[in-house]
């Protein structure tokens, strides 16, 4: 392969790789002799060295990798500052049981997820999905915790009637929930997403123990 | 036969079928001779069952819409032009429907076209670690489907469903009692968590608050927080050598 | 800042970033009119196209990304590059009714497929193609879809505005107001792909991609 057609293909498999990549490796993938790979990347050195680029070619681990300019670092982490928060999944988890089931008790949360859910708790409460809504008037006072406004501008929810129920969610593959229907998943079974006739009984019987 | 199973089986639905049927007759789809396709689709059907293929309902509900708008076709229209305002012509939801489906099936061929990151181009994999080492703050939009996953896992995996269990093995409160103070023994504290987790029934979780209730109320032990919703830490709260010669009979609980 | 200066530092800030990145993003965080780094991108884009890179700027999904040349596809995937997901028919087939037809309903797209299409909506949610942008506010509460920002990413698309356009087989039989009557779905006969007056409050949830 000509070296000016070479060259920019040398690029794009060291960009796209997810680390530093070797030239053997390259060379296999293309199947040319190392030689060849050797003389792209010494072109694209060049190439970089001539018209500064935003990132410069580093030989790294034994292979190749494309990195951001060093004097450009503070920029990036300045970018990285707004870097978004990315829900883990205890923290989605325990979204969805306060979302769903609200105004629950953290055991209520605990026991459905079977963790200790404190941490999770407090980094929802910090990024003010949650909100603390009182005490439950039975023996130890047990905060009670709902969800927010933010909450809801969040998942872009004009209110907390336009949360899908779990039974839509089923319905999209009835035949693979057909077990669910038994038992697995009786608290939202019905249209009205607080209301859960199946279990009324027993939500009664678990509050009043806690 | 063989080339007429691989059709049959490419038929994403009736619609497609009858899309298929319409060009494969050039007929004009403005104008479908009704009779005429209603045939032929009730004999591909036909072909379809003798193949043994599955026959959706799909087809067959479609294979009804057909008739219901033949029988229509064929009754006379009585004063026409008094009614030609409001007379639709039958054959047009159905027309409706085929021309936007065939948009629809026309434009996703474009789009399956379209290059797709992933498959036809690649955007960088890793970026840069000084980049990844920083703080949080706003947040990623998470889809309602999510949450939705969310819940359902959580549900698929709770101990127990919440139904009311009706043969409850009777456990005893003074049991457990027992046991909280055999685990507080030669601890300085234990976290509440920690009584509640290892996928324990919902009775037992049920009787060993009870059990923790009464012992705060006895005054046998105290429950301490470093910080607020944090984890809650229990501390014996009387000399564990002593406990063993305090009553808590059931009696004195008032359960039985 | 010289646009000479600039031009690297903005390439370095699309390189590095995790995904599309918006201008305005990078103007805050450069504390430069916005001008400025769009003069930026123009010189990026120019530079590119005089002396081909490995990698080319792609306006997506509101933002920008650097991205292989396609016809470098093969060997990237070579390099175990490739997404092991291919669309099914049913699969492409949804996910363009929904894209030109969102906000929609699932009985909406299964009327103009004709077949049922849960298990297929399960999956593009699942591939995060898809999201559910609430509930329709008709009776039975159904669910409304719409596609995310990962599906303009996957196709490259700057926004909804520039998907293919649908190819209109005809101008419909002249007097069509009467078809609500029997219960069928107004049908989207003309060009402006969101005109659905019934759902008027979830196009703000579009406003995102903007």
């Amino acid at each position: 392969m000509d070296i000016l057609e070479l060259t920019p293909l040398v690029e794009a498999l060291i960009f796209a790789a997810d680390g530093p990549i070797k030239a053997e490796r390259m060379a296999e993938a293309l199947e040319l002799p190392l030689a060849e790979i050797l003389a792209a990347l010494d072109a694209l050195a060049a190439d970089y060295a001539e018209s500064p680029r935003g990132f410069f070619l580093q030989q790294v681990a034994g292979g190749y990798q494309l990195r951001t300019r060093p004097e450009y670092a503070d920029y990036l982490r300045k970018l990285g500052h707004s870097r978004p928060f990315r829900f883990s999944r205890p923290a989605l988890e325990t979204l969805a049981i306060i979302a769903y089931r609200q105004p629950v008790t953290r055991s209520e949360i605990e026991y459905l997820r079977g963790v200790d859910s404190g941490s999770v708790l407090k980094t929802l409460l910090e990024k003010r999905l949650l909100r603390i809504l009182g005490k439950k008037d039975v023996p130890g006072k047990p905060m009670i915790y709902g969800t927010t406004r933010e909450f809801l501008e969040l998942f872009g929810l004009p209110d907390l009637s336009a949360l899908p129920t779990l039974r839509e969610f089923s319905e999209l593959v009835p035949d693979q929930d057909n077990d669910d229907k038994s038992g697995a998943l009786p608290l939202l079974v019905d249209e009205e997403i607080f209301a859960d006739d199946s279990t009324g009984e027993s939500r009664d019987s678990f509050s009043e123990y806690d | 036969m063989d080339s007429y199973a691989i059709q049959l089986d490419n038929f994403e639905g009736p619609l497609d079928l009858l899309l298929h049927l319409i060009k494969k007759n050039e007929m004009d789809i403005y104008d479908i001779p009704i009779a005429a396709i209603t045939e032929q689709y009730l004999v591909t059907l036909d072909a379809m069952k003798n193949l043994n293929l599955d026959v959706a309902g799909e087809f067959l509900l479609m294979a009804a819409t057909l008739l219901h708008i033949k029988s229509k076709m064929l009754l006379p229209k009585i004063v026409e032009e008094e009614l030609e305002e409001d007379e639709e012509d039958p054959r047009a939801e159905l027309v409706r429907r085929l021309l936007e489906y065939q948009k629809y099936k026309e434009v996703s061929q474009t789009l399956e076209n379209q290059p797709q990151l992933g498959r036809d181009l690649f955007a960088r994999a890793a970026p840069e670690p000084e980049v990844l080492e920083e703080a949080e703050s706003g947040f990623i939009a998470v889809g309602l489907f999510d949450l939705l996953a969310a819940l359902q896992d959580v549900l698929r995996e709770s101990p127990e469903p919440f139904v009311h269990e009706v043969n409850m093995e009777q456990l005893s409160i003074t049991d457990r009692i027992n046991a909280i103070l055999t685990l507080l023994q030669g601890q300085e504290s234990m976290a509440f968590g920690d009584l509640f987790s290892g996928g324990i029934k919902r009775s037992e979780m049920i009787v060993t608050f009870l059990a923790l209730l009464e012992l705060v109320k006895l005054r046998m032990v105290r429950f301490m927080q470093n910080v607020r919703h944090g984890t809650i830490w229990i501390f014996p709260a009387v000399e564990l050598g002593k406990v063993d010669e305090l009553d808590v009979g059931e009696d004195s609980l008032g359960y039985s």
